[in-house]
């Protein structure tokens, strides 16, 4: 049980990896922010998957602190585009 | 293993960062890669503390928290860097460069 | 075999992202490279068994930082400043091959450090007894090295002075930072008003955990602070001016009371920074406690700034 | 009992993998950003649902459960909220200024 | 094992705690108290830190052993431990006068009178003054690298925004490349605390004294942490910085950044070279330092000649005799055999850095008082100022006599140990350096005074010269040259608890 959850976590590591050729590529802002979205995300079923593979509750924690900080990071990524008119 | 392997990962990230410092000419990727540089230095330290597991511990905990220390410190570095950047533009706006 | 296939694909990752962002034409992308740079770094942390880091890695360069530094890029497209001189080709390979050097010095560095390594896991576990916490780093953190805890908190409260005296002519007591609009609606508005309560709820339960488990008041201070910028960018919660005595307080409080606890310690223990050990629990929950709450006013404030020029906020 | 449980966590995380792959592949693949925003929400909200769903029975105890549905309730939140806000990004992008 | 490596706590360890936390607490509470608190506060605390000086400074030299202090009773390496020898005595002492004189000085300038609303730079002045005396005294007390490394970071972090206090454009960009330098020094620094750790399991310097060995990672990290610290010292060519920022702050802040800041990671070079590795050969390094010291000091002092205004006169005369300091490396590793001309050396770096505090400081804030009076401080116009000014172009002479190192005075005294024990040493050409450079400081200092006691075109006659703050900086200078009328005895001080000499040689 806990090799197969293993492996899910490693195939939702690939996933993301390959999320990020989109950042990397972009073009555009909104493709940029995006695959920090599902970096955001992707990195939460990393850390729930290992959780329950390793026994370790902590990484909960760090998957909850992720959730809140991926959401607050994607809302600063929003505002702040270029484009958008600043922060102001 | 995975200890070496982000040991190395850090000191690749310092020269990374080390160039980026060095030859960036806007001020703002200057921070970023301070901030880079900074990762580095404490995935060495992480790395470091991997090495040292024992007693029951997945690392020594004493690199750990002093990571802990080091991460908040350079973000306190970090924002006083930008803000007096931000202040500097500021006024570059109000009077635009001699030269 | 899963675990070294991770370990690289994240190192790659790592790798990519760092040199995106050294190289990325504008600051906005530079910026978003590193937020994910931060977000896979906070797995590094989780794969080398620092839970503790990878907490405050997600929270502080992913959160924090990353906010601080898009911000910056969107004000500096509006009013750039002068950069500094790029050096020429053949300077520029020179400089990279100088760093990769440095590289290379301390990527053998790191492989010539002696086996077994040393470690002060065993003696860090030995007396975690006395700290009166389960969790081995902060047991380092507030007892066997609580002086560097002491002098951090005391750096934080130093950059915010640091921050304000950038004030502009004009802006000295003001609200800190750039004025946001309120949001009334949509779904911006939604999430301001949403995610704090559970980000607080959240905090609380990290600052808790903290003693026994990973966890700890940097971790809950970052998490605090970004709720309150949430609010705050939402234009749902206007900072208090920055003369204000209270908001004052509220930045030097836990560093006061850490350095009053420190010097308590002289007068039962002779030691500064030793706690009698019938209070020890209830001394370190205060300075957990206080710490928390002071750092994250001075982690928030110093992403919003100093104040601006009363005319044109 | 725990057989079955375990082939149900299995089967769940399968499907979350699945939306999660497609979700990466539809991110890099499809044309236009619009349909690449739909490809992402789809990865998001199924992929780490069906996730968090195929976990819970090997959660300890209902704390535990709780935590996971909150993680889960989080992550459905700011994509909810993001998604709109990118896509309003995207109109701004694709539409000349 | 003797009195210089033990980490046994002893009586009076809780003085060098006093030092380092009284400022600190200062610097936290100045932010509530608002910027009138913070000066009443700081004025308050100036004699107190000054007794503690004076307390851990006649303690050591009583017990003629490093005073320790163990935190919270933890030792190392799994505490941190306070140590304070004589060369961190000797600084203590330095800061603390310098500190006070300044504070003095700063008070026209940055004072809030009863019924005065709060000014930025009053609160940013006095909450930053208490916070590089902090941090300056733990840098020279904590006996942790990590510890150490949050000193540098305090010392910075109160040193750059004192830099642009006037808020000016050129000065906010003096800042920002400060900064720059600052934060990347720091970060070398830390990546060799890194390594250290993971090669000999301790960050504190005493132990690492007795377990450093000449591996791949220490040098390694040996020398990231000396560029680093280095890059915060301003040892050319690393000291593009300092100039536009010293010479940019006010008068009072720039006496504390040219004579305590740049100090601090002078301090940590001297710890790391012979505290952590004294048994680590590396004479040809030593000479590299030595010779980027040279340099530093001619082309430093060339360059002060050429200035036109009279405050980057100074400060690139902070750069020559930052150079100074490090030709006390090779004489000290080629001297291991002899201990008397190591011992030499050694007073003869911290004399120097001790006198050159006083100096700078004075020259500082009496060039302040003088570009204040006349509107101006071009070295071409400063005719009449000797008339109008006198206080001030004394104080200008006699600081000026102590960084040419002409007897008697205490840079002489300093000066006169690095050359005798170059000399003995038979490294003669670091002698001719010193001799040279002499001579350059001697030629930029005369050519400000003969300008200066010209008659003038006249309109200096209405300047009026604060009396009050003149005597200030006429003090500092003073006493830059009594420290040449001290019997060398005195200086025993300085020698206790070098590790160097308790290690150093062991193979």
């Amino acid at each position: 049980m806990s090799d197969l959850l293993q492996i899910a976590a490693l195939v939702v590591l690939v996933t993301v990896a390959g999320g990020l050729l989109r950042i990397l590529r972009g073009p555009g802002v909104a493709d940029r922010v995006m695959a920090a979205q599902l970096l955001g995300t992707g990195g939460i079923a990393v850390l729930l998957l290992s959780s329950v593979a390793t026994g370790a509750p902590a990484l909960l924690d760090a998957a909850l602190t992720l959730a809140l900080l991926a959401a607050f990071a994607a809302v600063a990524l929003v505002m702040t585009a270029p484009g958008r008119g600043g922060r102001r | 293993m995975s200890a070496t392997l982000y040991g190395l990962l850090g000191a690749a990230l310092v020269g990374i960062g080390l160039f980026g410092l060095l030859v960036r000419p806007s001020h703002l990727l200057r921070i970023l890669s301070f901030n880079l540089l900074g990762g580095g230095v404490f995935l060495v330290f992480g790395a470091v503390a991997r090495r040292g597991a024992g007693a029951g511990l997945p690392g020594d905990p004493v690199p750990q928290a002093l990571v802990l220390t080091g991460i908040v410190v350079a973000f306190a570095a970090t924002a006083l860097a930008v803000m007096l950047l931000l202040r500097l533009s500021a006024e570059s706006a109000k009077r635009p460069d001699p030269s | 075999m899963t675990g070294l296939l991770a370990d690289l694909l994240i190192g790659a990752a790592i790798l990519a992202l760092a040199a995106g962002t050294v190289t990325a034409r504008s600051a906005f992308t530079a910026t978003a490279f590193f937020i994910a740079y931060g977000l896979l770094l906070a797995l590094a942390w989780v794969r080398l068994g620092a839970v503790d880091i990878a907490l405050t890695e997600a929270a502080i360069s992913a959160g924090l930082s990353g906010l601080l530094l898009l911000g910056a890029a969107s004000r500096l497209a509006a009013c750039p400043v002068a950069e500094e001189r790029a050096p020429g080709p053949v300077l520029k390979a020179l400089i990279g091959l100088c760093c990769a050097a440095v590289s290379a010095a301390v990527g053998y560095a790191i492989l010539s450090l002696p086996e077994p390594a040393p470690s002060l896991a065993e003696e860090a576990m030995a007396h975690l007894s006395v700290t009166a916490l389960g969790n081995p780093v902060a047991g380092v953190l507030m007892s066997y090295r609580a002086l560097d805890t002491l002098l951090e908190a005391a750096v934080v409260v130093l950059a915010v002075i640091g921050v304000w005296s950038l004030a502009p002519a004009g802006g000295w007591g003001g609200v800190p930072g750039p004025i946001h609009p309120r949001i009334e609606q949509g779904p911006l508005a939604l999430l301001a008003r949403l995610l704090p309560p559970i980000g607080i709820v959240v905090a609380f339960h990290i600052l808790w955990v903290g003693s026994y488990a990973p966890g700890g008041k940097f971790q809950a201070a970052a998490i605090l602070a970004a709720m309150w910028l949430l609010a705050w960018l939402a234009g749902l919660a206007t900072p208090p001016r920055i003369s204000s005595r209270r908001l004052r307080l509220a930045i030097s409080a836990g560093t006061g009371l850490f350095l009053a606890i420190g010097m308590f310690g002289v007068l039962a223990e002779g030691a500064f920074l030793a706690y009698p050990p019938a209070l020890t629990k209830a001394l370190m929950l205060a300075v957990e406690f206080a710490l928390a709450g002071s750092i994250a006013v001075a982690l928030a404030l110093l992403v919003m700034g100093p104040p601006e020029p009363e005319d044109r906020a | 009992m725990s057989l079955l449980l375990d082939t149900f966590t299995i089967l769940a995380v399968l499907a979350g993998l699945f939306f999660f792959a497609a979700g990466t592949a539809g991110l890099l693949r499809f044309p236009d950003t619009s349909s690449r925003l739909h490809a992402l929400t789809k990865a998001d909200n199924l992929g780490l649902g069906l996730i968090v769903l195929g976990l819970l029975p090997q959660m300890g105890g209902v704390l535990p459960a709780l935590k996971l549905l909150v993680i889960w309730g989080l992550a459905l939140l700011a994509g909810a909220t993001v998604g709109p806000l990118i896509a309003r990004l995207a109109r701004q992008e694709d539409a000349p200024p | 094992m003797n009195s210089a490596v033990s980490l046994a706590p002893t009586p009076w360890g809780l003085l060098p705690v006093l030092a380092v936390m009284l400022p600190v607490a200062g610097m936290v509470a100045a932010l509530p108290l608002g910027a009138r608190g913070a000066e009443r506060l700081t004025f308050a605390l100036l004699p107190v830190g000054l007794l503690i000086a004076i307390g851990t400074a006649a303690a050591t030299y009583a017990s003629g052993a490093p005073l320790v202090h163990l935190l919270g009773h933890w030792a190392p390496p799994l505490g941190l431990a306070f140590r304070a020898d004589g060369l961190a005595t000797a600084m203590l002492l330095t800061a603390a006068i310098v500190i006070g004189a300044t504070a003095l000085y700063a008070r026209a300038e940055f004072g809030t009178p009863p019924g005065t609303p709060e000014r930025r730079e009053a609160l940013s002045f006095w909450s930053l003054l208490l916070a590089v005396w902090g941090a300056i005294n733990l840098a020279v007390v904590a006996d942790d690298l990590f510890t150490l490394y949050v000193a540098l970071e305090l010392l910075t972090f109160a040193a750059m925004p004192l830099a642009c206090l006037d808020g000016k454009r050129e000065t906010l960009e003096a800042a920002l490349r400060y900064l720059m330098f600052a934060l990347l020094g720091s970060v070398l620094y830390l990546l060799g605390v890194a390594l250290l750790y993971g090669a000999y399991g301790t960050l504190d310097i005493v132990l690492l004294a007795q377990r450093a060995r000449a591996a791949p990672a220490t040098v390694v990290a040996a020398a990231l942490m000396t560029a680093g610290l280095l890059a915060k010292t301003a040892l050319l060519p690393l000291h593009l910085w300092l100039p536009p920022a010293h010479a940019g702050a006010p008068a009072a802040a720039s006496a504390v950044l040219s004579a305590l800041v740049v100090k601090g990671s002078f301090v940590l070079v001297v710890r790391l070279w012979f505290g952590v590795m004294p048994g680590l050969p590396a004479p040809a390094a030593a000479q590299v330092l030595a010779a980027l010291g040279a340099a530093a000091i001619i082309l430093g002092s060339a360059a002060a000649l050429a200035q036109a205004r009279l405050k980057l006169l100074v400060a690139y005369s902070t750069v020559a005799q930052i150079g100074y300091l490090f030709l006390m490396f090779p004489l000290m590793t080629a001297a291991i055999a002899s201990a008397e001309d190591a011992a030499r050396a050694w007073t003869g770096g911290v004399l120097q850095a001790v006198s050159h505090a006083f100096a700078k400081a004075a020259m500082f804030l009496a060039v302040g008082l003088m570009a204040k009076g006349l509107g101006h401080d071009r070295i071409a116009d400063l005719g009449g100022a000797g008339r109008a000014m006198p206080l001030c172009l004394l104080t200008f002479g006699l600081a000026g006599l102590s960084l040419m190192g002409v007897p008697p005075s205490g840079g002489f005294a300093a000066k006169w140990l690095l050359l005798t024990s170059a000399i003995e040493a038979g490294q003669w050409w670091w002698a001719l350096v010193i001799l040279g450079g002499g001579l350059l400081t001697g030629t930029y200092v005369y050519r400000v005074l003969a300008v200066a006691l010209t008659q003038g075109n006249g309109d200096t006659a209405a300047v009026a010269e604060p009396k009050g703050q003149a005597w200030v900086a006429l003090a500092l200078a003073l006493l830059s040259v009594v420290l040449g009328f001290l019997p060398l005895g005195a200086f025993g001080l300085v020698q206790i608890g070098r590790l160097d000499l308790a290690i150093g040689g062991a193979p």
